[in-house]
């Protein structure tokens, strides 16, 4: 389990870093789906055999496709690739890596010194039964609210997709109108 | 079966808004009438308001191991739910001319308040994380409502990206202490904590709260998360900005005291001592940045850095008076805020592109209308804390916990905060005097709706003069608006 | 003692969740900020998973199902303002969209 | 006794109607706003029948607790007893009648321009303000009538400020109540740290508890209490704002300048006697403040000009009788002298008022005269109320008022107030009847419309009234509220003592007669040149307090000011807003717009925050 633990860990933390630096939207969204599936051999090893699924059909599966979808949409080409080479100074990564370096410092020494530390995770599988139970046991109201999370994001996102050409298709049907328009100044 | 009944009867309030949710969609599908949305919505909201009044007499109410709906909720729940009124009652006319469908605009802003409730009851990280996030997603597809300008696309993408960040350092932090001590409640994490897993002072449970601050501190606003403000403030459609500068604001902050009254793994002096240090520069930052600002939607999102600053000092002090002060200050500066913001966007009703913000704008708007420029006069008053307006009671209950606790340097940053603040408050009411240039915006008097919206601020401005010299009812009420702790 | 130690699996995720936040502050491509975005969910989740992993609780699970849950609303609406920042700014340049300053 | 409420209610909304709709017709605007003061008067009537007739106790009603927080609490409180009937009786009562002539005034003084709704809004808020002033239990309401009169005074002074000069004026009224407001804040602050209450009633209970007479502590509070009396009730040193206060519209000249405002001070002394008993040394200076404002204010009103500006500097004088009557101890007397004071002096000024839109907006008396026959009923008002200003022996109120003062101030041993005090008497006599010959009588020099209707009759004629012997039948119910002061003495001395006031005064009478009557040859040439002259300007002056605080303050403070402006003293003064200015710009430079350098921010905010928090 350690094994595959690490490997797929290496992997993905591989991936991840090509993501951020690559140029290429195409290639980093691959990689970014790359890293995903190499989670969820994680989740498999540590005994979530569920959420490495979910995390494969969700996550890797249908998010990244809708990524897909938009950078098709986007009609990226070369020039876009050489753009964004040029957008990657080196200087622009100062700043971050210097942040970053902290935090991580931070979080290192977070975990290396706080007593849970010393915790072994044994790899226990854990049943979709399980989930399931605890899901639409206690968890049942969040579950609720987490529909309508889901309405309210069809919903932005029903109106913010909306075209120009939508509103000339429509003409007049909205009740209520102004018809005189103040400029400004 | 009788503790079911039980909870359905404490999560009667947000039952209504989730029905009105559903409501809406019902009446948008049938018929699309920005009218008829209002109304179910303005209803829905009323009634959930109503069935307050009657859960005083049960609560506390355990909801599930995630929600406590206690007197604590209920106050700030009825805090949120009047600001969503007052909120959607300004789009009325502001959206009036807008040129697409207007009845999304009441569903996005429904959801969000339930979401904000869900946030203020919550006990349970999960509950904290979900109605985060159903408060923040009609959010965004709310400050982008009108896409077509480019301001509110940008403040719109801009509060993505940031508060997209954000959440993800919350739930970081979340299951860091989830990590560290097996529990998801915020009362059970110490007693796993104290059950061998270290102290307090743990580095675990420290680097958890500390991530969870920094998102919750994001949504606040407070320095250094702060700068996004004036830009999604600026860009968002003013009655936007209103929902936002009350709804997000008391949400977040009413479940951060929560947090930090429940739970004591914030039990430590040093973490508290960082708060500090923030509320003070955070009450300096955003007072001095709004000192030689010309937007008035900007000045209201600088300064309001600064009262979530002062309001800071009740979590320092951790007093036993302070959720009364939080509670006080709150609500009146969410009364003074939708005052405000409700001004600019009656001023700025119909929707015509930009709004009407810019401070010579509001130049001789007493001579155009009167009742407006008074009542907004009386907010910056209020908003600077003047005596015999609402603000100064809430300012003054803030002041009085931190002397309480001793801390003498966070009372001497509020006064100090105040005095800088007085000078960009009084710039914008002075403005309001003034002769009116020739050059002035014309205001549009006809956009329906316009006097329910105007009729919000009348009450509003009564309000703040009347809790200014009579605010025995309001201390009353935030004095029973007690947290209950699990046992 | 056997098994993998907690920290590993945290520190995996912290490693994770920082380069995350690392590309999206360099990057200036609106839809690498947003991939930014979903590398950080994604290693909260896997934060939440190996916690679960710790306790044999459900509990992690549940998180990680509400995290996808909010990561897909997020990269709906981010891709739909995505593809209104293009249309509205005619490029997806985040230092674009910087017209409200100061 | 809720009743009492309803007295501040009325003209509150009065106020708040007026000033929500300023585009209201002038017609509804004056009805408003007497009308609103006429029903605050009407129940003061009431509150005050029901006060007498429940036995005359004191009363508090505590309308809400305002704040509470711990141990510090201040109620909204209202106390009542003789002396706030009394005041209340005086503001609301006087304040109707001059709000109703001010109906008539302000329609002939705006003369169809826009201002009406401003002008009621503000009065009626004055009324509100006065009102709290007297009737707040606590020092905490007390201060913030105070401060509202002063407010409402200002924006009164100002009402015409397209007029630079009349801007001016009111920045320095304002300017120069300020400064005695100052030391009352201070004093109420040390009153507060002594007793730990604010309650008037508390304190005064406490302070023989607490302080010996003569208590160094006792004499600052005293002294502090007094300065701020002095500011408002313009007496010495603090007296030189009034007579430019006059640029405000006439009825404004009645209500605050000389009915109301400017006697606050002579009711804070008298509120918060107590503290000046335990403070011998402060309670003569009282006395000594208000004999010397008094001859210098009559010095000054002998040789004035405008016919304003002569009636303020007689209403100086007069408060400086209220002075000296607190000063030697003649509590009842000195409010005595405030009521008819009040009902004498806006007869005086709502009287000169009528005069002035008569001559088309003269003030300058000595474009006047001769206007006895063409105002008769302006004519006979200012003589009655002239007569009681100067107090004209038995028919007159002023003669009962002013009278006793001067009795008791020599029957309580100041034999030399009581010199200051018949002096002044002289004087008044010498003045007022000055004023009365040169604007009524001799040859006509302007045309004159009187002035109609009932808003101008019906206000002068009841002050009138009340200014004759019927307004002192006018009792006050003080005992038990204040010492009376009055000390037995043998009636036939008494009696020869006030036999020489009144010959002093008829005697002033006489002088003015003398003087101003006929040729006035005699005056004339002796103020044309010489040494006559240079007095002249010197009284007209108000003997030169102007150019002294000019000489001794304003100019060294520019001068001070000047020399500093670049030294490093200056520097200081200049970094706190150098500092905001620049944190401003420094921290606005940091709000690009740009997301990645918010991102970068945020980032970084997290990384220094969570560093922190790990290794401090």
């Amino acid at each position: 389990m350690e094994f595959t633990f690490f490997l797929a860990g290496i992997i993905a933390l591989a991936t991840t870093l090509r993501v951020i630096t690559c140029a290429n939207p195409v290639h980093a969204l691959l990689y970014l789906i790359m890293s995903m599936l190499a989670l969820a051999v994680d989740f498999y090893a540590l005994g979530a055999a569920f959420a490495a699924t979910l995390e494969v059909v969700v996550y890797a599966g249908a998010i990244m496709v809708l990524f897909l979808f938009v950078v098709m949409m986007l009609n990226l080409n070369n020039e876009t690739v050489a753009r964004e080479k040029s957008w990657m100074r080196p200087q622009l990564w100062t700043g971050p890596s210097i942040a970053a370096g902290l935090l991580l410092l931070a979080m290192i020494w977070a975990l290396v010194t706080g007593s849970p530390a010393s915790g072994r995770i044994v790899g226990t599988e854990l049943s979709a039964n399980e989930v399931g139970m605890a899901l639409f046991g206690p968890y049942v109201v969040v579950v609720e609210l987490s529909a309508f999370l889901l309405l309210a994001a069809l919903a932005v996102a029903a109106h913010i997709g909306r075209e120009d050409r939508d509103l000339a298709a429509e003409g007049a049907e909205h009740g209520e109108r102004v018809t005189n328009h103040p400029g400004d100044h | 079966m009788n503790d079911t009944w039980n909870q359905v009867l404490g999560a009667l309030p947000t039952i209504f808004v989730a029905i009105t949710i559903l409501a809406q969609f019902l009446a948008v599908t049938i018929k699309r009438d920005p009218r008829v949305t209002h109304a179910v919505t303005v209803v829905g909201l009323n009634l959930s308001l109503l069935s307050l009044i009657g859960l005083v007499a049960f609560a506390p109410i355990a909801v599930g191991p995630l929600f406590e709906v206690d007197p604590y909720a209920l106050f700030f729940w009825a805090v949120v739910l009047i600001a969503g009124l007052a909120g959607s009652t300004f789009a009325r006319p502001y959206l009036a001319g807008f040129e697409d469908r207007r009845d999304e605009f009441y569903i996005l802003l429904v959801t969000s308040v339930l979401g904000a409730m869900a946030l203020i009851a919550s006990r349970h990280f999960a509950g904290l994380f979900i109605g985060l996030e159903l408060l923040s997603i009609p959010l965004y597809g709310m400050i982008a409502y009108t896409f077509r300008t480019r301001a509110a696309l940008e403040a719109a993408f801009k509060y993505l990206i940031l508060s997209g960040a954000a959440s993800a350092f919350l739930l970081f932090g979340m299951a860091l202490l989830y990590a560290a001590s097996g529990q998801l409640t915020y009362h059970s994490l110490s007693v796993a904590a104290a059950a061998g897993l270290g102290t307090s002072s743990d580095a675990w449970l420290l680097m958890g709260v500390g991530m969870m601050l920094v998102a919750l501190m994001f949504k606040l606003s407070l320095v250094p998360f702060h700068i996004w403000t004036p830009d999604v403030y600026e860009g968002a459609p003013a009655p936007v900005g209103a929902f936002l500068a009350t709804v997000s604001k008391t949400a977040v902050f009413a479940v951060l005291l929560r947090f930090f009254v429940v739970s004591p793994v914030t039990d430590n002096t040093w973490l508290i001592f960082l708060i500090g240090v923030i509320a003070v520069v955070s009450m300096l930052v955003g007072n001095l940045l709004a000192l030689r600002q010309d937007n008035v939607k900007r000045i209201l999102g600088y300064s309001s850095i600064a009262h979530i600053g002062y309001l800071m000092t009740a979590i320092v002090a951790g007093a036993p008076l302070s959720i009364e002060a939080v509670a006080i200050y709150l609500a009146t500066y969410v009364g003074t805020s939708l005052g405000a913001f409700g001004v600019v966007a009656l001023v700025s009703s119909p929707f015509s592109g930009k709004d009407a913000a810019h401070i010579d704008h509001f130049r001789g708007l007493y001579y155009k209308r009167p009742v407006l420029a008074v009542s907004m006069a009386l907010m910056m008053l209020s908003l600077a804390g003047i005596p015999l307006t609402m603000g100064f009671i809430g300012k003054f209950f803030i002041l009085s916990v931190a002397m309480a606790s001793g801390l003498w340097w966070l009372a001497g940053a509020i006064i100090i905060g105040s005095g800088i603040a007085l000078f960009y408050y009084l710039r914008v009411m002075a403005v309001l005097f003034m002769d009116r240039p020739a050059s002035a915006r014309e205001l549009v008097a006809d956009a329906p709706g316009l006097r329910y919206g105007q009729f919000i601020i009348w009450l509003l401005a009564a309000l703040t003069v009347l809790i200014g010299i009579y605010p025995s009812p309001l201390i009353w009420l935030a004095s029973a608006a007690g947290i209950v702790i699990p046992a | 003692m056997t098994g993998l130690p907690i920290s590993y699996g945290i520190g995996l995720a912290a490693l994770l969740f920082l380069m995350g936040f690392a590309g999206l502050v360099i990057r200036r491509n609106t839809l690498f900020i947003l991939m930014c975005l979903e590398i950080m969910m994604n290693a909260a989740g896997l934060a939440f998973i190996v916690a679960g992993a710790q306790w044999q609780a459900a509990d992690g699970n549940v998180m990680f199902i509400l995290i996808i849950t909010v990561a897909a609303a997020e990269a709906a609406i981010g891709l739909g303002l995505l593809l209104q920042l293009q249309k509205r700014f005619r490029t997806i340049d985040i230092d674009a969209a910087s017209e409200m300053h100061g | 006794m809720s009743l009492l409420v309803f007295t501040l209610i009325f003209p509150l909304l009065g106020a708040i109607s007026l000033s929500l709709f300023p585009r209201m017709a002038d017609g509804t605007a004056r009805t408003i706003g007497a009308a609103s003061v006429g029903l605050s008067a009407l129940s003061t009537a009431f509150v005050a029948l029901f006060w007498f007739w429940s036995g005359g106790f004191p009363y508090i009603t505590t309308l809400w607790q305002w704040i509470s927080v711990g141990d510090f609490q201040v109620d909204f409180g209202l106390y009542l007893d003789g002396l706030s009937i009394t005041m209340m009786g005086v503001i609301t009562g006087v304040g109707f009648l001059i709000h109703l002539f001010a109906a008539w005034y302000m329609v002939h003084d705006l003369e169809g321009k826009p201002g009406m709704a401003r002008f009621f809004a503000y009065m009626n808020l004055f009324i509100v303000a006065m009102l709290l002033l007297v009737l707040g239990d606590n020092l905490l309401l007390l201060y913030l009538g105070w401060e509202g009169v002063g407010l409402c005074s200002y924006l009164l002074i100002g009402y015409y400020y397209e007029t630079p000069a009349n801007a001016w004026a009111a920045f320095k009224a304002f300017l120069i109540t300020r400064i005695g407001d100052v030391f009352l804040a201070i004093g109420l602050f040390l009153l507060y740290a002594v007793f730990g209450t604010l309650n008037i009633q508390a304190i005064l209970h406490l302070a023989p508890q607490v302080w010996s007479e003569g208590d160094t502590l006792a004499d600052i509070a005293a002294l502090m209490l007094l300065l701020g009396a002095c500011g408002k009730s313009a007496q010495l040193p603090l007296q030189t704002w009034l007579a430019d206060a006059m640029a405000g519209p006439t009825p404004v000249s009645a209500l605050i300048h000389a009915a109301t405002m400017v006697t606050a001070g002579v009711y804070l002394i008298a509120r918060t006697y107590g503290i000046f008993l335990l403070a011998p040394g402060i309670h003569e200076l009282v006395g000594i403040i208000g004999a010397v404002t008094l001859l210098i204010a009559g010095f000054a009103a002998l040789a004035q000009t405008d016919i304003k500006r002569a009636i303020a500097y007689s209403t100086m004088s007069q408060i400086g009788y209220m002075f000296l009557a607190l000063g030697v101890g003649a509590w009842h007397a000195a409010i005595f002298h405030l009521m008819i004071h009040a009902f004498f002096k806006s007869l005086l000024f709502l009287t000169a008022g009528s005069v002035i839109i008569a001559c088309h907006h003269e003030q300058n008396i000595f474009k006047m005269g001769g206007l006895r026959k063409k105002l008769p009923f302006d004519y006979w008002m200012f003589v009655i109320g002239g007569a009681a200003l100067s107090a004209l022996p038995l028919v007159t109120a002023g003669f009962y008022s002013k009278d006793a003062i001067i009795w008791l101030s020599l029957a309580n041993g100041h034999a030399v107030l009581w010199l200051f005090s018949i002096i002044g008497a002289f004087i008044t006599s010498v003045y007022t009847f000055r004023l009365i010959f040169i604007v009524f009588h001799g040859e006509q020099k302007t045309e004159a419309h009187a002035g109609r209707g009932l808003a101008h009759h019906v206000p002068l004629a009841v002050l009138a009234v009340l200014s004759t012997f019927i307004g002192a039948l006018i009792g006050q119910p003080l005992a038990g509220v204040l010492p009376s002061g009055v000390v037995e003495g043998h009636p036939w001395i008494e009696l020869f003592f006030e036999v020489v006031s009144s010959l002093v005064a008829l005697g002033g009478l006489a002088v003015a007669m003398a003087l101003y009557l006929g040729k006035r040859d005699f005056i004339t040439k002796s103020v044309a040149k010489g040494r006559g002259a240079e007095a002249w300007q010197f009284f007209h002056n108000a003997l030169g307090f102007d150019a002294l605080y000019d000489r001794v303050f304003v100019k060294p403070y520019l001068a001070v000011t000047r020399a500093h402006r670049r030294d490093w003293i200056e520097a200081v003064v200049n970094v706190i807003p150098g500092l905001a200015s620049a944190l401003n710009t420094g921290l606005t430079v940091g709000q690009t717009g740009r997301v990645r350098t918010y991102t970068m921010v945020m980032f970084a905010g997290a990384a220094v925050l969570l560093a922190l928090l790990m290794f401090g």
